[in-house]
Order: C-alpha cells, then structure tokens, then sequence
C-alpha cells in the first residue's frame, strides 16, 4: 500500500530533521522528508532542496508539504508549481503538530483529502 | 531605446555592485524591523546570479532573465529569494520570443514581475514591502514612451522612502506591528539599488 | 532590559536546538534555550533537562515553556510545578510558530501577558 | 497485613522483572496504538528505579516510593514518565510521617494514585488509557478491609482487558480514534504487571 508523503520545509535543517525523526519514531514507514536550512547550515528556505524531497517521496497516494514560517511559504510554492506534479498540495498547519497528525493519518492509509479534513478540523 | 542583451546583463552586474556595497545598510534595515539577513541574501543571490550568467552565452534577453531567476530562487533563501526570483521569472516570460525588447515590452514587463510580487507575496501595496517600491515604479513607466533616467531615480527613491512611515502587515516585520514604523523596508531599499543600477546601465544610451 | 524567556520541550533534540536557532537568528539576544529529547539522542522529554533550561534561563521578566506533543505537556507541566518559580507559564501554541511570535515580542521588551494576549489571537 | 520497606523495595524489583519480561509485549501494543515505545520506556524506567533503590538504605516506605516517583519522572522519557512518577510522588505523600502503613492507608494512597493521574493526564475513566485499570482497582480496594491478592489479580485483568474494546481519546492513540478499538492500551497493560507484581509481593504474608 502506498502513503501520503509528508516534506517538512523549516528554515532549520536541524529543525526538519528534527521533526521528521518524530514522525519517523511514530509511523515509521511512511514516507516523510525533510527540506530545511540552505547549504552550510545556516538558516533560510531553498527551493532546490524542497523540489528535491517532493521528487524523492511523491507517489500516487499524493504529498502534503509543511513549512515553518514566511518566505517558507513562498519557496514551497514555487517549488509544487514548478515540478508541475498531480496531488502536491502546501498545508497551512502549524508545522510539527500538522504534520504529526498528518503522518499518523497517512500511516493508516488516509487519503490526501481526508488528511486535510482532520488538519482543518484540528488547526482552523 | 532597445534593450539588448548587453543592458541586461550590465543590470544584474550593477546590481550585484551595489548590492555588495550596501550589504551592511540592508542588513541592519532587516536588523531593525526583520531577522537581519537582507544583506547577506541578497549579497549571495546576486553574486551567485552574476557567477552564472558570467558563465554562458546568451542570444535574448528573456534566456538572461530566466537564469537570474532561477539562480536567485534557490540561492537567496529568504522571502526575497522567491520574491526576486519571480520578478526575473515574470519578466523573462513576457519578453520571451521579443526580438526588440523596447520600451513598451520592458514596461509591460515590469508590470507582470509586479503582478508577480502581488501573487507569490499575497501582498497590497502599503504593506510595507518591496510591492511598495516596484508597483508605483511599473505604473509611472507605463505612463511615458522612453526610459527615463531621472524618473526612474526619482520614483524608486521616494517610493523607497515612503516605507518608513508604513506599518508591516506582510513578512518577518508584520510581528511587530506599530513598531515597524520609522524604519525603511529593507526589501524596498534593495529594490531601490534595482533600479538605481538599471537607471544605470541605460546612462550611455540617453 | 531583561526579557520574557523561551524554553522549548520537543520530543527531539535537532528539534528544539533548531527551533531555536531560527529564533536565535530574528532575534538574536532574548533567552531562549532548548529542552529536547532524551539522553543519547533519542525521542522523549526529559523532565531533569526541561528544570534545568528553565533555571538557566529564568529571570524577573518570566518565562514562557512551549511544548510540542503528548508527553511533553505532562514533563514541562511537572517540572514548572516542581521548581515553583514564580512567572513561568506553560503555552498551548504551536511550538515553531508560537515560539517565534513569542520570541519576537520578547526582543520589543513584551511582558509575558502581553505576549499571551498575542498568542491566543493568533493560535485560539 | 502491613506494607514493610521491604515490601515497597520488593514491588519494585518485581515490576522491573515483568517489565523487562514483557517489554517487546509492551512495544508491539504501542506499536499498534501509538508510537511503539511503551516497552523501552517502561524498562528503562524501572531498571533505573532499582538501580536507584539498591543504592539506597531506607527507613519509611515514603521515601522509596519518592526515589521511584523522581527516577521515573526523569527517565522514561514517554508519557509514561511523568504518569507513573506521579503514581509514586502522590503515593509517597500520602504514606509520609506514616509510621505503620497498613491497608487503609495504602488503599487511601492508590486513590491519591488515582487522583494524580486524572490531574496530570487530564484523563477520565472510559479513554482508554492506564487509568482505566487504576481507577476501578483502587475503588475496589477501598470495598475490602485488607489485601486480597486475588482481587487485585482479577480486577487488574478485567480492567486491562476492557480497554480493548475502547476508543482512545487521551495520547497518541487518540489520533487513530475509532481505529484504536481492538487493541489494549499499553499503559492499561502495564499497570497489569505493576498490580500483578503488587499481588506477588504480598504473597507470602497473606
Ligand atoms: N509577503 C511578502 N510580499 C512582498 N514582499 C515581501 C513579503 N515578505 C517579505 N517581503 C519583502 O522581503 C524583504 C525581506 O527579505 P529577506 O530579509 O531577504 O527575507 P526574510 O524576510 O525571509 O528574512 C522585506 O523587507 C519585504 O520587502
Ligand atoms: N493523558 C493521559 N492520561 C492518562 N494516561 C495516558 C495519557 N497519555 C498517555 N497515557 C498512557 O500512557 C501510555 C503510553 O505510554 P508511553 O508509550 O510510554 O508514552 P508515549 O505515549 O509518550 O510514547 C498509554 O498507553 C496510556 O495508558
Ligand atoms: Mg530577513
Ligand atoms: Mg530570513
Ligand atoms: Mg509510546
Ligand atoms: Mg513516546
């Protein structure tokens, strides 16, 4: 069975990292990537790194990215417009608690659509 | 006048210049009201921007514009990294299979990297950001037939200024609220030194 | 000027260390310090390292503790009530979001209610 | 009977033992239900809890459970921690000053147990999680005059048991909602073996 793909966009990529091995402890197989900080660590949003993680985990289930905080928002815009793929969608929930719930919900085999269902009951 | 290739890529090495040059004053612009790293963004996306172009040959402008783009998007890693990126992006496009790049064109083509700023940023003009700066700039260009040196000085420096008094409801500084008052949008100050260098580059051609 | 401190308790280490870098980064000198996951790197709170960041950085401005799921509640509640200082409080938001607002209004010299006024506008 | 220091120490010990019997049991529940650590947690805990304990010469059974309630808290790392530290810090208040902790007052400390789970966890009967085994078993100790290892057998088991049929509204369990029924909680399964172990240590005395 495939999984909605969860990509986590933080300015920190210890950050993302961070978050995605919570999500990894909880649910472990889904598929879940990181795409934080720029080169050398420092902080901010690279738009080759987000389009990269969509690349790596998007499957016909669909992905849900995340992003952390302003100019997080617009790189990963760019970045699903850009790649051009079916079922990419931007969530607008808070970061480590929408894409907590959004792993367990994808874990037990929830659609893209339910998945949003339960972020907008949760976090609207 | 025409813009050539040559103009076009002279914009992004003057904008590069005085980028490096102000490096500081956009950072602590971004100190004031933002998280202080205007500066470097937007020093490393244009000289990132400069090393790519330097690298290629180029028979349009649009191709010039479209690899500024690109480069800026994925090196800046701040809002202005999109925001520039779709400003160079928007413009490319609509110049895309010109092959006199006049006036008319540039200007419609401002207009578009405008339309673009609004889309990427969901911002409104007197937010307090670069918007400030690029909108009424397009809108004046739109109203004369020719570059005009002195008006694109004129109207990118007291666009510029006016930020000072806005309040920010957009991006990092819209956290402060009343606060961000008194301080010059750091993005509209780099938007600044953007057509500053194209009021530039278009001197010798006057 | 002192000013209203952060403590973040995440069930990851890079997470609450990366969360506070990004804050770290917008506002450079207000007290934030990071409370994450558990000896040798692994997923949990630990209610030893969630006192011991409140004590270093706790001062007469108080403190705000965010926390991001399940456990972590239940530690950092525990352990503000174990130290007994007066003026720390425990914020239901968004650890990354919530914490970056707070983080901003601290650096204005904000007080812990104002900065809760904020929070609830903004995550309630 | 009376509950010695020895008894408390002994509680202890044999609730490491089962824990560390049936961690995987423990993990593969949580697995189930929620993130699969329930096992590591509670082993880790408990062996840290003897460590502490054999290290340690003590004169009341508050200060045992108090070493247990702290070493818990600390160590668990899950929300197991601070809900079985609480279990033994309202426990050891409860029994302080306490010269004979006899059957009434540890039945009046498991309710103060019971009262620091609810507090903690915010948790009510009927959401499937370990209160669901500890609120009905301190209820019935306090029906009966003195320690009946085979009640506590039978009520920790039906409880522990009927948590199958629950939907979880408290911890991570509660985000798979109805998908949660057909599964015991780990916690409830647990606080199993913490009453089974209580049953075992007041054999010999009965
Ligand atoms: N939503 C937005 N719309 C338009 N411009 C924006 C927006 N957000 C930020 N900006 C512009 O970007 C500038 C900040 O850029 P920069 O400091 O490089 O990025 P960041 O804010 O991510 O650190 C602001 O001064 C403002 O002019
Ligand atoms: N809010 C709560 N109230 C009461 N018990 C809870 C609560 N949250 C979790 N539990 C109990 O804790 C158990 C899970 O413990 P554990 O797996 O060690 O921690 P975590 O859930 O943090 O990974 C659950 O099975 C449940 O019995
Ligand atoms: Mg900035
Ligand atoms: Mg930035
Ligand atoms: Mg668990
Ligand atoms: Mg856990």
């Amino acid at each position: 069975m495939e999984h909605v793909g969860i990509v986590l966009v933080s300015h920190s990529e210890k950050a993302a990292a961070g978050i995605c091995e919570i999500l990894q402890q909880v649910v472990g197989e889904i598929p879940v990537e990181a795409a934080g900080g720029l080169e050398g660590g420092e902080i901010g949003t690279n738009f080759e790194r987000i389009q990269t993680a969509i690349e790596n985990i998007h499957n016909e289930k669909g992905t849900i990215v995340f992003y952390d905080i302003g100019s997080a928002q617009m790189n990963a815009e760019m970045a699903i417009e850009t790649l051009g793929f079916e079922n990419v969608h931007l969530a607008s929930a808070p970061i480590l608690e929408g894409a907590y719930l959004a792993a367990v919900e994808s874990s037990v085999g929830k659609s893209v659509e339910e998945i949003f269902v339960s972020l907008n009951k949760e976090f609207n | 006048m025409k813009l050539e290739v040559s103009h076009a890529l002279d914009w992004i090495h003057k904008i590069n210049e005085k980028v490096q040059d102000h490096k500081d004053e956009l950072t602590s612009l971004d100190q004031a009201i933002g998280d202080g790293d205007h500066g470097i963004n937007m020093s490393r996306g244009f000289q990132e921007a400069v090393n790519k172009i330097s690298g290629e040959e180029y028979s349009d402008v649009s191709e010039v514009w479209k690899d500024v783009a690109t480069t800026l998007m994925s090196k800046v890693g701040g809002a202005s990294g999109p925001l520039y990126g779709t400003v160079f992006l928007k413009m490319s496009t609509a110049v895309k299979g010109v092959e006199n790049v006049d006036f008319q064109t540039f200007s419609s083509a401002l207009k578009e990297a405008v339309a673009g700023i609004k889309q990427r940023g969901k911002a409104e003009a007197g937010e307090k950001t670069m918007l400030d700066v690029w909108e009424p700039l397009a809108d004046k260009m739109s109203e004369v037939q020719d570059f005009d040196r002195q008006l694109i000085l004129d109207t990118a420096q007291s666009t510029m200024e006016s930020t000072k008094d806005l309040v920010a409801t957009k991006g990092r500084a819209s956290y402060l609220k009343e606060r961000s008052k008194g301080h010059i949008d750091p993005g509209a100050m780099s938007s600044y030194y953007v057509f500053e260098a194209l009021a530039d580059c278009i001197k010798g051609d006057e």
